[in-house]
């Protein structure tokens, strides 16, 4: 069930000069609702005139135990900048869940996973990989940034699977583009999962589907509402055009127009 | 809850609070943030005759305090809503009311035609003010002489609550509104979105794939108000008001100026909880300014 | 600063930003704020054949990003600017456009005929667009018929840069904009104000004293922007863009739309430096993109 | 001459419920402008959809010897509760000085000079106060309010001159409207400056006007834009509307259509 809702920063960390951690907690004590990976919210940035739509954000991170949701933030305009300036105690209004999730792969058959991630897009994948491992599958992540300075959360990442990065400059990991990655030649991976700029999600598409290769991918279609009613999120699709924030974020990349 | 009661032209609503076409979807989708038994009745998408798969992405951008958008008339065609969507809303205790649209005068005569076997539909709001497909809508309402023929041609078919959206597009909104009323229409409701159009800079292209679109949310508050009370000034029959509310101040404002109900539209994205919010509202500002019914207050303003 | 000079109907522009009639007052009031001379061309305040005192106050109301102004076009008359204000701004470093209203054609005419012998006024802004006073102004801009009218006559007895400015309260903005460009208008402004209207809910009374007002700022610009690119389209006189400018980048989508040049209004009162930011923001703009003229940049959309 | 200003909170108290007092300084160091009784400020108050104008303050204080400037505020509605969150060290745009200003008596035949103020009217009289008293003119305030925690700065009035009061529920003062007060019957004022609520204002102008004394009361016409371009302020007078934002907002009784 969608909940608007009232939530209390425990916690809002400037990981680089880009990007703020949030971490959020009811404000009277009670159950978040729960939230599965992929899903995202919709996040309203009062108080600024520039911002009069709320804002989609991924789940990063849920923590059940500690009643926390972690948002993963990249500034790159008025709301997310105001985002980054919430402090500890202040008050956000969230709509969530929202959205599709990853769906888990059926156990037998799929057991090399790759989760892969360009910018931001690494957003949705820690709390995919933190479920997939709890599930019992083993999880390989491939995470493209900038520059060293723009791979975050790795110590996160390194708790749920191998981590492999690239960065464009050669300051960590290969140097690259993730879909220039060795892994990609040398391990035959039976299931992947992406999230990012949609050119690198084309590219990790194409490289899927030349391998036959079940592949899921996370879209970021500008949005008005996030939960269905405006019709401006769609994807065209096979089956015409379809509303990311309903049937999506996560599609099967079979049902999206980008290979051919 | 008596004293919010209102009647549209013989549409009976439990307050004059309801939602507008396009931005509530089929009401489901907010089952879970408000009791949709509170609101007075619900615009459910815009329908036409065939299935429309609507423009192309991307359809919105944001604006100062409102947006754009180019949905064009996205649906799966007025069977469909027949077979597959009235059945599971048909019982909501609130009004279902249909929004229909079309590129020709046959389209819409056929549309309502066959909405006029669902016995839990009451009304029909009439869109001739889409400015988002180029093939009909706006065309329609934007001159007196053919929103005339449209009403006249769909009242042949149609006889229960008749409610036709005017467009703001236009130099003399009471030219329309009187012309529609002349036909027959039980009720008019206003206003649709304002042409507008958003550019990306870098791109140097438009922001929407369709180059213009509709403008929407509180900036177009002061004109749409300005028009309901033109069109309460020129009109008998009851005024639907909306355009940019936002709170149940300015659904007090438009009740003033002239409307016997009032829509709610964009800020259902920002609030889902908005509408019951302007119900409380109003039934507060009744309550402390003494007043025993809303129809007291409607058109009330003191010049 | 040569890439940004333009030619507009004979005008010559430094740059292409002006500042709007009525926001600016006679220039010398942000005198203190910032150097005249660096801005392309003031609008002085609207100027009427006689001295007029105006609306009634209350004549303002602040909305969702903008504001309804009723001033009424208040002004001591095209006698007293020509002997108490023009001597003391004609030496600007900078171009002075007088706006003309009226509520006759012969006031227009005569108050035209007076201005003619100002050496340093190259060109008059005719406002048949001014929603706030009863007896004319918007009435000659809502029908393409008046407004030739006005132009034809005007035009026996001006002939330096004639430009009209359009009021955006229409059905067709472009019909009015080619019939002002048949008789020989020189270039078009737009847009005046969009008519709008606000209500003191407790008071339960128009917040204007005139009840209904005109809305500018910010809010208007998907409005204002979409109707400069329906305009280029239609005519091929050059077009002054206008409407909630308030920052460089919205400048530019104006040029891109085909604006030859540009006015701020309303935002002068929140920034009254904005002026000179846009310029320098126009101009580094052209830097990083390599672009080696503005007129490059006119209706240079890509669609 | 009129400046735009960023200026740097040094200090923002809240009075009461209902009442903060902001003290300001330049950014840089560099000396605030001179600013004179009566002038006021036009503040922006950013970052809030409903407050796209700017808000016009009077000048409560300006202290030369500390470079700052103190406004004191009444919250009515979102523009000033947004001034009443500044926090210290916060960035204020502000344009000033703006208006004319109080006018000082002619040293000869004025000396019992009365200063009446209500509600947040009080505030320009206190910098009124003080200019007056530097320059040698004794002074008597008289300040009414609903109730005694309504009564704001008594102890920096009480610095200038008498302090005078008069509350609508008899908790502070004497009980009933400042026009009320017992010191207008048994002193006989030569100049009474005056600003607050209109009613009020029109009461103290009539008592003047009956009595043939000078007096001088500042409005609080809506504005647009502070410095005479929008014509939105307008004063009905005796010469047909004039801008209160630049012929005002001090005028002389005389000037005003208020008595008859
Ligand atoms: C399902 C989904 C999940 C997302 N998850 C994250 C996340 O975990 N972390 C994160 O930092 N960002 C995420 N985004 C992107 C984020 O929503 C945008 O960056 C944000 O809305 C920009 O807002 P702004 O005011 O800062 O920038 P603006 O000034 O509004 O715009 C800056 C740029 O962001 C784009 N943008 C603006 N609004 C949206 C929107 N509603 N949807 C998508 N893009 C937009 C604009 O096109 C522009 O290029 C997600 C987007 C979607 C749709
Ligand atoms: C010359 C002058 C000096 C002033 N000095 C002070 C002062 O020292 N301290 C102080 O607290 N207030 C002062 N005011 C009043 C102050 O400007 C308003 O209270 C403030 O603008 C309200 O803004 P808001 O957003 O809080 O309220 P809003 O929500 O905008 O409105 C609340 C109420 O304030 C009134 N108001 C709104 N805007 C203005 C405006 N631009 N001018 C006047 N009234 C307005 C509205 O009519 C409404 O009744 C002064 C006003 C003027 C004109
Ligand atoms: C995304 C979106 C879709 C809309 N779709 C329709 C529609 O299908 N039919 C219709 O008559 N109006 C449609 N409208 C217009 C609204 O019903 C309403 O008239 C308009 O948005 C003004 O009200 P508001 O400012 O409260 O949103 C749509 C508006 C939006 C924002
Ligand atoms: C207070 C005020 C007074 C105005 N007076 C005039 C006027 O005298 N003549 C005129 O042609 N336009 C007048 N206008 C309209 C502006 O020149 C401009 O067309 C309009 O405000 C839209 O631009 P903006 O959104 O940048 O303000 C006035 C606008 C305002 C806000
Ligand atoms: S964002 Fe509104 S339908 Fe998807
Ligand atoms: S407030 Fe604009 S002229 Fe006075």
């Amino acid at each position: 069930m969608k909940k608007m809702l009232d939530l209390v920063v425990t916690e809002n960390s400037k990981l680089n000069r880009n990007y703020s951690l949030i971490k959020l907690t009811s404000a009277d004590g009670s159950l978040l609702p729960n939230m599965s990976p992929g899903q995202f919210v919709e996040i309203r940035v009062d108080n600024s005139p520039k911002t009069f739509l709320r804002r989609p954000i991924s789940v990063n991170f849920f923590d059940v135990d500690k009643n926390e949701l972690w948002l993963l933030i990249q500034i790159v305009g008025e709301g997310t900048r105001k985002m980054a300036e919430f402090r500890k105690g202040d008050i956000m209004n969230l709509l969530l869940p929202l959205g599709n999730t990853f769906t888990m792969p059926s156990t037998e058959h799929e057991n090399r996973l790759l989760l892969i991630g360009g910018g931001v897009g690494i957003a949705p994948l820690l709390y995919l990989g933190y479920t997939l491992k709890k599930n019992g599958f083993s999880v390989s992540f491939l995470l493209g940034a900038r520059s060293k300075d723009d791979l975050l959360q790795l110590d996160e990442f390194g708790k749920y699977g191998d981590v492999y990065c690239t960065t464009e400059d050669g300051s960590y990991g290969e140097k690259g583009y993730v879909t220039n990655h060795s892994i990609l030649e040398s391990i035959n991976f039976s299931k992947i999962y992406t999230c990012g700029p949609k050119p690198m999600m084309v590219s990790v598409a194409k490289y899927a589907s030349d391998r036959k290769i079940d592949c899921e991918a996370s879209l970021e279609n500008l949005m008005a509402c996030g939960f269905g009613v405006c019709l401006c999120c769609v994807e065209n699709t096979s089956e015409g055009n379809i509303c990311v924030c309903t049937e999506g974020p996560v599609f099967n990349i079979n049902r999206l127009k980008w290979i051919n | 809850m008596d004293k919010l009661s209102i009647n549209i032209g013989g549409l009976r609503l439990k307050n004059p609070v309801m939602t507008a076409s396009g931005t509530f979807g089929y009401g489901k989708e907010f089952a879970d943030f408000v009791d949709l038994s509170r609101i007075g009745g619900i615009f459910v998408k815009g329908t036409t005759i065939r299935n429309r798969d609507g423009n192309a992405y991307p359809r919105m951008a944001e604006t100062p305090m409102g947006m754009l958008n180019a949905v064009g008339l996205q649906n799966k065609g007025v069977d469909y809503f027949i077979s597959n969507i009235y059945p599971s809303i048909k019982d909501y205790n609130t009004n279902i009311i249909v929004n229909v649209s079309g590129s020709t005068i046959e389209d819409y005569v056929e549309c309502a035609a066959k909405l006029m076997g669902l016995e839990k539909i009451p009304a029909i709001e009439l869109n001739i003010s889409c400015p988002n497909v180029k093939e009909g809508g706006m065309a329609f309402g934007t001159s007196a002489c053919s929103a005339s023929e449209v009403v006249k041609a769909v009242r042949q078919v149609w006889n229960k609550t008749l409610i036709v959206k005017l467009s703001p597009n236009v130099t003399d909104i009471t030219e329309i509104a009187r012309a529609v009323e002349a036909e027959g229409a039980d009720a008019v409701s206003l206003i649709n979105t304002l042409l507008g159009m958003a550019i990306d800079i870098n791109k140097r292209k438009p922001v929407l794939s369709t180059v213009t679109g509709g403008l929407s949310g509180p900036c177009v508050k002061p004109v749409a108000l300005r028009m309901v009370w033109q069109t309460y000034n020129a009109v008998k029959i009851p005024i639907i008001g909306m355009g940019g509310i936002s709170c149940w101040q300015d659904a007090i404002e438009f009740i003033l100026a002239g409307a016997s109900a009032i829509q709610i539209g964009t800020y259902n994205f920002i609030d889902p909880t908005i509408s019951v919010k302007v119900v409380d509202g109003i039934e507060s500002y009744l309550e402390k300014n003494n007043i025993k019914s809303i129809s007291e207050l409607i058109g009330s303003l003191i010049i």
